[in-house]
Formats: C-alpha cells, structure tokens, sequence
C-alpha cells in the first residue's frame, strides 16, 4: 500500500498546490516540498530498513485488481534498483521546487501542479509491474512535462513541445503495439491473458518475433533515453524548458529509458538483447562521440549541457549491452551520477540566466571574480561530469568500461575516447563562463543562501557517491543479478557463450 | 405487354433525359411528369396497380406541383441565361463517364443473375391495405412523424422573416415609390 | 400488438407524443422557458422508462423492430445525450430570431428517429429512421435562417444526405431483389438458396455503404462535413458529432453483424479501404485547418474510420469495444462542442482558434474540460478516450487486422499535432477579449461530462461490464 | 402474363437512377438537383416494386409507399430551404455557396 500512497500523495499534492495557486503564491511551493519531502522520507525509511525485507524478489509487492476484464492489475513493486531511483526522483524533485522558488513566479499554482504529476508519473514507471500500468504511467508524464516546456518555456517553447510530445508519443505507441502482442501471445501460449510482468517473463515465442517486439519496446526507450538517431528532440526540449523542466527532463526521464532496458527488454526478450547486443554497443559508442563532438560545438550554454546528456547516455547503452555484473552496476551508477551531475549543471545554467538573461557562452566570461561560489561550483560539477576521479561519474563510467572491456575491446576503447572529449567540453565550460576574459561587464549577485543549499547538497551527494558507492552498488545488487540471470538462461540454453 | 413496357421504359428515359437537360425549368417538370406517368406505366405491368396510382397521384400530382408552385413563387423558370455555361457539352463529360463505369458495373452484376423471367405477379391494393395496416403498422406511425417533421421543418424555414419585395415588382417600385409591398 | 409490445414502446411513444404535446401547448401560448423545462421533463421520463422496461425485453414487434439491450442500452445513450444537447442549447437560442420553440420539436423527432435506428430490424424502419433524423437536422442546421452560413450548411447537408438516402435506398432494393426479405434477420438464410446472386448482393451492400457513410462521413462521403460542422448552430454540430453518429453506428454494426459481413471477403474489402481512407484524411486534412469546427468536423471524420475498425472483428468483443468507442466519442464530443456552445456569443460561434488564446487563464474550468476532450480525442491516458483506443487496439490485435491497427496507431501520432495546437492556444498568453457568462446548466454539462472522461478513463471496469451485458446482439 | 427478364427491368431502372445522378452532378441550379433527386428515389422505388413482383410479397409496394412518404416530405423542407436560399443570395446557382471554408485556406 506505501508504494501506492507514494504516488497518490503526489497526485494530491499536485491538485491542492493547483487549487491554492489561485489564493496564494508561496502555498503551492510549501504543499508540493512537503509531499515530496514526505515521499522521499518514506522512500529513505525503506532504503535504511532494507536489510529487513528478507530476500525475496521484491521488497515490496503490492497488487490489487484494476481492470480485470483486460487482465490488467494494478501492480506495483520495489526491489533495489526501483528504490535507488526512487530516492533520485524524490531527491531531484525536491531540488526543482527548490529551484524554481524565485524563477516560477506566474502561474505557480499549475506549475508546481506539473512537476508533481511528472514526479508521480516518473515513480509510477519506476513500480509498475504491470505493463498496462506501466505505459499508462508512461504517458502520464507526458503531459504535464508538455504544459511544463510549452508554457514556462523560453523563446522557442511551442515548437519544443511538440516535438518533444510526438516524438515520445509515436515511440511509445510502437511500445504499446509490442505490449499488446506479447500480451496476445502470451495468452494464447498459456491461457492466461494479463499484462503482469511476472506472468509474462518467459514468454516463449518465435526468435524473429521476439526480435520485432523487443525493437518496440526499444523505439521508446531509446528515444527516451536518448540514442543517437532519435535524439533530435532532445536538445530543443532540454534547452526551452524552465530549469526545472530541465532537470527533470535530463535527470528524471531520460533515465526511465534506461531502467526500461534494464527491467523490460532485457528480461523479457533475452535472446533477442543478445543478438542485438553489437548494434547496441555501437549505438552507445556512436551516442558518446556523436554527443560530445556536438556538445563541444555549442555556444548556447544549456544546448552544451544537453548534449553532454546524449553523450553520457550513450555509456549507459554501452554498459546494457555488456551484459556483465560490472557494467551493470555501472550503469546504475551512471543512471544515479548522471542525474546529479547534470540536474547541478543545469541548475547553474538556470541561475546564471536568472541573473544574466543570456546562454550565450560567446557572452560570458570571467564571472569567478564576482561569484566565487558559483564558479566553485561549476567546476565541481565539471569536472564531475568529465569522470574526475573521486567524483561519482568516475565510479559509475570506469565500471562500465571495466564491465564492457570484457564483452568488447574495440567498443570500449572507442567509448574512453568519449571521457577525452568529455575533459575537452567540460573544462571549455568552466574557461568561457568563469575564467578567461569578461566579455560584457555583468553585475550580478552570488548564490543566495537557497541556492547554496540546493548546489550544497548535490556537491555532497557527488562526493558521497564518488568515494563511498558501496550503499548503491549493494542496493542495486539483486536487481542487477535477477536482470543477468535471465541472460545467463539463455547462453545455457543455446550451450554457446556469447558473453565471455 | 411486353411492347408497352419497352415503349414505356423508353419514353421514360428520353423524358427523364430531356429533363436534366433542359434549360426551362417548367419544360424540365413537364418531361418529368411524363417520365412519372411512364414509370406509372411499368408500375402497373409489373403488377402493382395501386402504386401506379399512387405515382400518379402523388408525385406526378402532389409533388410536381409543389415544384411548379415554387417555380412560379420565385419567377425563375423563364431564366435561361443562368446556366448556359454549364450546359456546355464539354461540362457532361466526367459525369457521363463516372455513370457510364456505374453502368458497367450494374451490366456486369445482371450478368451475374441466373437469367429469369418474372411470373409477373398482380399484386392488388387490397393485399398492400392488409399489410401496410397490419404488419407495417408502426411504420404507417412513424411516417406521420416524419411527415410531421416536415411540416414544422416547412414552416420554420419558409416563413419570410421581413417583407422581401418580389423581384419582379422590384423595377416597379423603383419607377413607383408609392407602389404597393407584396408578400411573397 | 400485445400489451407488452405496447410497455416495450413507452420510451419510443414519451419522444413521440412529446412534440405534439408541445405543438398543443405553442398553440396555446409561446413561452420558451415552458417549451424547455417540457422538453428537459420528457428526456428525463423517457430516460427513466427505459429502467422500466427493462423486465419486458428483448421483444420483437412485427418485424420491424427489436427492443432488446442492445437498443435499450444506445436509446439510453441517445436521450442521456439529446438532455445534455438541450441544457446547451437553451441559453444558445435564447437570443435567437422570434420562433425558437420549434427547436425542440424537431431535436425531439430527431431522437425519436435515432432511437427508432437503433432498435431497426427491418429495411423499413432502417429508410424511415434515418429519414426522421435526417429530414429534422435539414431544418436544425438552417435552423439559425436569418445567417448565411445556416441556409448554406443546410441547403448543402439536403442535397448531399438526399442522395447518399436514394443510394442507401437503391442498395436496399438490391438486397431485397436479392434475398426476398425485407427483414435483416432473413438475409443470411437467403443466402443459401439459388437464386441468390453474390454480386447483386455486393453491390445492394456498396450502394448502401455509400448511403451510410455519407451518414457517418467516411471518406470519400465526407465532403459535406467540415461545411455543416462550421456552418450549423453548435448544438445542432454536437447532435451530428455524437447522437446522429452514434445512431447510425449503431445500426450499421447490428446490420453488418445480422448479415454476417464479417464473413463477406467484399464487405470487408469496402470497409477496409473506407477504415483507412477516413483515418488518412480526415488526420491530414486537419492539420492545416484554423477554425475549430473545422478541426473537429476533420478529427470526427478520423475517429469514425477507428470506429469501423471494430465491424471487421467479428466477434462479440468487436461489439463491445464499438459500443466503449461510441459512449466514450459522444462523451468527449459532448465536452468539446459544449464549450464552443458556451463561449459562443449572441453574434458569432466561438469557432475560430483566436477566441480559445489564453482561456485557460481567463476560464480555467472550462479550459480544463476542453483539454480534457481534447486529451480524450488524442488517446492520452487518464482520460475515457485512451481506454477506448485502447480497446479497438486490443480487439484489433487478438483479430489480426495489423494493417487497421498500424493505420490507427499511425494516426493517433498525426491527430496528437493538431489537438495539441488547439491545447497550446488555450495555454498561450490571454488576450483582452471578453467571454459571455457561462450559465449554471452549462456548467452542469462540463461537470457531467469532465467526470465522464476521466471516470471512464481511470476505472473503466464498471462500465465494461455494464456493456458486456448489454451487448448481445 | 408478361415476360420481361428481370434484367431488363433492373437496368432500366438503373439507367434512370444514373441519369438522376447525372443530372445532380452536371446541374449547378438548385431545383435541378433536387429533380435529379426525385428521380433517384423514385427509380430506387422502381427496384422495391420489380423485387416484391419477383417474390410475389407486398412488402415492396409498402416500402414504395413509404417512399413516397419520405419524398413528400422532403421536397417540401427542400423547397422552403430553396426559398430561403433565394431570398438570401437571389439565386439558385448552387456554386455561390462557398461562403464556408477556412478562413486561411481561401482560394
């Protein structure tokens, strides 16, 4: 039932900062930070008390009837890997409201309204064991992501929105297709029609149907995520929303791409992830170049960050397709490290045009002298994103690599290309914006005491992740086993091994 | 009997021909009342006497009538000029092939049907009575309301809002000022 | 007729005597407010003698009709509409010409018509109720006499629906020719016996087709609809969108399924090819469409192409998805033309994409079930009309009809594009324009039908069941 | 007893079901087309009538008899539109009718 309440809480939140939006201004913010904080307090009891959930394959598993006549249930359940983000989802939540205090100040109401619901529909794709509930979560966040870009947005908002809607939308069709046809053929295979996640893993079915249904499921989330050819709406969508859009966007949603991989198509589609496991890879090693060389080609500030996303996405691509317990828990890792690092990039880049009013890297310059706090911070969170070690991106992208080097030489020496590119734009970041000469002459304030807090409390989550990864990685741990083993079945059942 | 079908079939279709085609409105209906009392005709070689009737009667009678009425109302069946360019040969030319291919289509589907000739079965008023009053009773019920709906649907829509001056008393009242408003 | 043929007909016969009670009544003395209080009372009595014949059906009277669930459950549907249509329309025309009461007259023989369409089982009643609905939406849609686009909508919607009945009458006498029954149930029989002739048949069931899909707008048909949508009064717009569509739907998957079209490797060839074409077209031309009529008069023409989809499944739940569709399209369009009858002032008919600029900041309530409608059209979750593309989707699959399937996923991709530019101008900054007051019957019809939408949408499962038993055809 | 083949009759009465068609599509003046309209109802007629002697039944005359019903009626509500339709434009070319189309997409 607590995994339930998580969501209903926020859905509520999100009505009740709607309706007090028209009364008041602070309201709305004071109701949405304490739905989020009570969700993530609720989250954080579970994560210390884990060890006393037994070792079942959930942590906990809550299901109850929703629309029997269609065999969809409304089935929820956390294991180690949904509660890890989970924790990112609250965290992150909380630091957007946070955020957006100062920057949101018309409409606040059904703002706040918005980011609520997209947390909800975030933490719903992340517990939904069924696949109906799961799409339906799915496309719940659409929505309010939609008004979130298309009317907080910058410039170019409208154009952003759609683009980033019909892109997800027509993706998540295709997924839609492949639920409904496993759910047909895992009907007539057995007898039992449902859309449980449980009931369906271990669907038998031809190898090239197999092979199509799983490239459904990886139209959505490969666009989500996003990998190189779909990745178009990506920078428009990243660069128009309001900061916080920005960091849920690049935080939040592209990882629910990541966890789709890992909890839908490798599970359910085995041998077919292993025979598309080599174009995997090079789509990721193609993402990690592909989005450096653009990220360094940018002069707007927030196109930079956002195709640094598609770079460091395409790592996590990489470490799916490793199918290996090392680059697995790297990209859990990654998933968790990429969040903070580039949610705190995009929180800079929020507050410098808060002050500034401009992205324009060519205009900038120089600002250390007026706000050492900032640029410390900017250069933590750079070189965070370069894979500095001690830093938790460098944790989450060695494993991967060290994971991936032993399915795949040539890829991985390809991919740390990528961690030369990322030193190459990271530090371009910290010379245009804080170093180097001063452009135009700005005046502008320092971080006030909110801001310090929120990038205070992303520094120390970078640190702790980067020196002491151990919580995550053993939180992680049964997910991560549960998801290889269904690998493993497949290269006993076919008496090769493909993984070496 | 089967001379006079054939005779009556062929009236039929000239007439109808001729009234699709004419550019007088009243000449147009009177092709078609003949085309009607042709049709009526057949009617009653196929052995259906009291829809004979009714086709005079009614549509050859009551209906023409009321497009003549109309006709008459709005002064418009001496208007030949209207539509002169539409009359043009060039302008039959897609819709006779789009008919044409419909022809096609209908010939090849008789083709289809087992040759038969019909028993010509007289079917007399008194069995269409019995069953339109006993079987079809309801429908006799709802065609009231129907007819009902066009009624008011009739009264609604043809009522003048304002005085309109008829068009031919137009040109008078320009010369007359003082001249008389007639409703139409 | 038995008395119990008498009870079957008490809803038939309350449509039916209403508007000569009102004839009776504007004779003695014309008050509008009298005419709709009159008009609201019969819907809801009507309404409710449907629960009290409920004991008596299925009953059969003569051959021309069948009141069984099936037909109980759309009449419900249809009145439950037409009372939502009338608590639009009062303050619609409460600033009309002189002559306003003659409104309701016809909107009641209008239903009486669409609820003798769903209860049809013979040729006969099919020709008379879709000519008592059609003949009464020629008046409704000029109903407005002294605009110029009233007379216009109007003159076009009879000449075109004129014809699309002489085809619908020509491919009726074919079949009769054929089979020698006037009856639906008496087709299939006939079609085992020698003299029957498949392509007279065939063509009987093109040509009524034709007829049908003028009706419901189905390309190629479809070219009176964005003109009548934009030129007749939102109300009589909505009666079209969802009680004369609904109706006529009805009918046609009782017939398709009485005659087994399912079977027909011809039938499903036609409504294959007019499935897809409305889907195409219909999408493609709506985008570049400005007025808002226009979008939804294109968007209709789409969502009656997924609809078909549901004639070629061939079993039960094929009906089931049909009827969820139906209720779900005639709720959304309920929200989408009530707001434009609502904001639609004394002169104009808010149809234009400006006057829906920043309303959700001006009405956030009525911009709220607007998006919602228009969410519901687009199939976003959370709203009745996702469930419902959800279950032709569904019953498509388990049919294998891939090729509807992926043309209907394929356009609710295209739809999405122009749904959301209407949803981005309710969003975009306001302007100064002024709204006319919305009234307290139509704020009950928003909140009637925004609880639809997501009821159904959120817990489908009541409802489902509710047509699983009502369904059998 | 006559001896038509059904064929014949059939195609006779498609022939004027075609022509009525001809006639609505090539006319441009309303009350034209609303003729063109009558002789497609009433070739449809002919069909119930050559059916209902083909299988000796009434129900054919009785569906030609509601036919006939439905004409009536529609004639007379097509007739007073026409008389609207005059009275607003002065006249009955059906192409004048084009005020409605998209504001945007006028041509």
């Amino acid at each position: 039932m607590i995994l339930l309440d998580l969501i209903l809480i926020l859905l509520t939140g999100g009505l009740l900062a709607w309706i007090t939006g028209k009364w008041s201004s602070i309201l709305p913010r004071i109701i949405s930070f304490i739905a989020i904080a009570i969700d993530l307090l609720l989250t954080l009891s579970i994560f210390l008390k884990q060890e006393g959930f037994g070792h079942t394959a959930w942590l906990i598993n809550y299901r109850t009837n929703w629309i029997p006549s269609f065999g969809i249930s409304l089935h929820l359940a956390l294991d180690g890997l949904s509660l890890l983000l989970l924790l990112l989802t609250f965290f992150l939540g909380l630091l957007s409201v946070l955020i957006s205090w100062k920057e949101i100040r018309e409409r606040v109401g059904f703002f706040h309204f918005n980011i609520l619901w997209i947390l909800a529909g975030i933490a719903g794709v992340f517990l939904s064991m069924d696949l109906f509930l799961f799409y339906f979560f799915w496309e719940l966040m659409l929505v309010p992501m939609y008004f979130l870009i298309g009317i907080w947005g910058h410039e170019n908002r409208t154009y952003a929105s759609y683009k980033f809607f019909l892109y997800t939308q027509a993706s998540g069709l295709l997924m839609f297709l492949s639920i409904l046809a496993l759910y047909f053929i895992h009907g007539r295979n057995t007898g039992i029609f449902t859309f449980d996640y449980q009931e369906l893993l271990g669907t038998s079915m031809s190898a090239p149907i197999a092979f199509l249904l799983m490239l459904g499921f990886l139209a959505a989330f490969l666009v989500k995520l996003p990998i190189v050819p779909l990745h178009n709406w990506l920078p428009d969508a990243h660069t128009e929303a309001p900061t916080a859009g920005s960091v849920i966007l690049a935080g939040l949603m592209l990882k629910t791409g990541a966890y789709g991989l890992l909890r839908f198509v490798i599970p359910l589609f085995p041998e077919a992830s292993v025979r598309f496991a080599p174009a995997g890879m090079i789509l990721g090693v193609i993402g990690i170049l592909y989005g450096a060389k653009l990220a360094f080609a940018q002069t707007d500030l927030k196109r930079l960050v956002a195709y640094t996303s598609v770079s460091h996405m395409g790592f996590v691509m990489l470490g799916v397709f490793a199918f290996n317990t090392i680059a697995y828990q790297g990209v859990v890792m990654q998933i968790i490290a990429h969040a903070i690092s580039t949610g705190a990039l995009f929180i800079l880049v929020g507050q410098l045009q808060e002050r500034i009013h401009t992205r324009d890297l060519n205009l900038m310059g120089g600002l250390w002298k007026q706000t050492p706090v900032m640029g410390a911070m900017g250069l933590i969170f750079a070189m965070a994103s370069l894979g500095l070690p001690g830093l938790a991106n460098f944790v989450a992208e060695f494993l991967i690599l060290t994971g991936t080097f032993r399915a795949n030489i040539l890829m991985t020496c390809l991919a740390s290309i990528g961690l030369v590119a990322a030193t190459i734009y990271s530090l371009r970041i910290v010379q245009k914006v804080f170093l180097g000469k001063e452009a135009t002459v700005w005046k502008m304030k320092d971080l006030s005491i909110r801001e310090k807090i929120v990038c205070g409390s992303l520094v120390i989550v970078v640190f702790w992740l980067g020196l002491f990864p151990q919580p995550v990685i053993n939180t992680a741990k049964p997910s991560v086993i549960k998801t290889l083993n269904s690998i493993e079945q497949v290269s006993i059942n076919q008496n090769t091994n493909p993984i070496p | 009997m089967n001379t006079i079908f054939y005779i009556a079939a062929l009236v039929a279709l000239v007439s109808t021909a001729l009234a699709i085609s004419g550019r007088n409105a009243i000449h147009a209906l009177l092709f078609l009342i003949v085309s009607l009392l042709s049709i009526s005709v057949i009617f009653f070689i196929l052995g259906a006497p009291f829809i004979a009737a009714l086709e005079v009667i009614v549509y050859a009678g009551a209906i023409m009538v009321l497009f003549i009425f109309v006709i008459m109302m709005l002064n418009v069946g001496l208007e030949k000029e209207m539509e002169n360019k539409w009359l043009r040969p060039g302008m039959w030319i897609l819709p006779s092939i789009l008919a044409f291919i419909l022809l096609i289509d209908f010939l090849s589907m008789l083709r289809s049907m087992n040759y038969r000739e019909i028993r010509g079965q007289i079917i007399l008023p008194k069995q269409v009575g019995i069953s339109l009053f006993t079987t079809y009773l309801l429908g006799v019920e709802i065609s009231a309301m129907l007819l009902l709906a066009g009624i008011v649907g009739a009264y609604h829509l043809g009522r003048q809002k304002k005085k309109v001056i008829h068009r031919f008393l137009e040109k008078i009242e320009e010369t007359h000022a003082e001249a008389p408003d007639t409703n139409l | 007729m038995s008395p119990s043929d008498f009870l079957c007909l008490t809803p038939v016969m309350i449509i039916a005597g209403a508007p000569i009670l009102m004839m009776l009544t504007i004779a003695f003395t014309r008050n509008y407010k009298v005419i709709y209080g009159f008009s609201l009372t019969a819907f809801s009595i009507a309404f409710l003698s449907l629960f009290f014949i409920l004991p008596a059906i299925p009953c059969r009277i003569s051959t021309l009709f069948i009141f069984d669930q099936y037909s109980i459950l759309f009449s419900g549907i249809i009145i439950l509409a037409s009372l939502l249509i009338t608590l639009l329309s009062y303050d619609y025309l409460l600033y009309q010409e002189s002559e306003k009461e003659e409104y309701f007259i016809i909107l009641f023989i209008a239903s009486l018509g669409s609820l003798l369409l769903v209860a049809a089982s013979n040729f006969v009643t099919l020709f008379l109720g879709l000519e008592m609905l059609s003949i009464s939406l020629y008046v409704l849609i000029a109903y407005r006499r002294s605009r110029d686009h009233s007379i216009e909508a109007g003159v076009k919607y009879l000449i075109l629906a004129s014809v699309s009945s002489a085809f619908l009458l020509f491919g009726m006498g074919l079949i009769y020719l054929d089979t020698g029954s006037l009856e639906f149930d008496k087709i299939v029989p006939a079609l085992s016996s020698a003299d029957h002739s498949a392509t007279l048949l065939f063509t009987g069931f093109g040509m009524m087709m034709v007829g049908i899909g003028f009706k419901l707008a189905l390309v190629p048909f479809h070219m009176w609809t964005p003109d009548v949508y934009q030129g007749a009064p939102v109300p009589v717009t909505t009666y079209i969108a969802t009680v004369s569509k609904g109706a006529v739907m009805a009918l046609l998957l009782r017939f398709f399924f009485a005659i087994r079209g399912f079977q027909n490797p011809g039938f499903i060839l036609i409504i294959t090819i007019l499935a897809i074409l409305s889907m195409f077209v219909g999408n493609l031309l709506a985008l570049r469409q400005q007025n808002i009529k226009r979008i939804l008069a294109y968007s209709s023409i789409a969502n009656m192409g997924y609809l078909l989809v549901t004639l070629l499944i061939g079993n039960e739940t094929g009906i089931h998805a049909a009827i969820f569709y139906i209720v779900s399209y005639i709720i959304t369009s309920l929200g989408a033309f009530g707001v434009i009858t609502l904001l639609s002032d004394r002169q104009n008919d808010a149809d234009k994409l400006e006057n829906y600029k920043g309303l959700f900041w001006k009405r956030p309530w009525v911009a709220i079930v607007f998006t919602l409608s228009l969410l519901s059209l687009a199939g976003i979750p959370l709203t009745t009309g996702f469930i419902a593309k959800f279950y032709i989707v569904f019953t498509g699959i388990n049919s294998g009809l891939w090729l509807l399937v992926i043309s209907l996923i394929i356009n609710s991709v295209i739809g999405l594009y122009y749904y959301l530019r209407v949803i981005t101008a309710l969003f975009s900054p306001a302007n100064e324009e002024k709204l006319p007051p919305v009234s307290l019957a139509g704020h009950l019809v928003l909140g009637i039908v925004a609880v639809g939408i997501v009821w159904l949408g959120v817990n489908p499962e009541g409802f489902l069941s509710l047509i699983a038993h009502f369904s059998v055809l | 007893m006559v001896t038509i083949p059904i064929e014949i009759q059939i195609l006779f009465a498609a022939s004027l079901f075609l022509l009525g068609l001809i006639g609505l599509l090539v006319r441009r003046n309303i009350i034209f087309m609303l003729m063109s309209i009558e002789v497609m109802f009433n070739s449809a007629g002919l069909v119930f009538i050559i059916a209902g002697s083909r299988w000796g039944q009434t129900d054919g005359q009785v569906m030609f008899i509601f036919i006939l019903a439905v004409a009536a009626a529609e004639v007379s509500v097509g007739l007073a539109l026409i008389l609207q339709m005059f009275h607003h434009y002065k006249t009955l070319d059906a192409d004048e009718l084009s005020k409605l189309r998209d504001s945007k997409n006028d041509s």
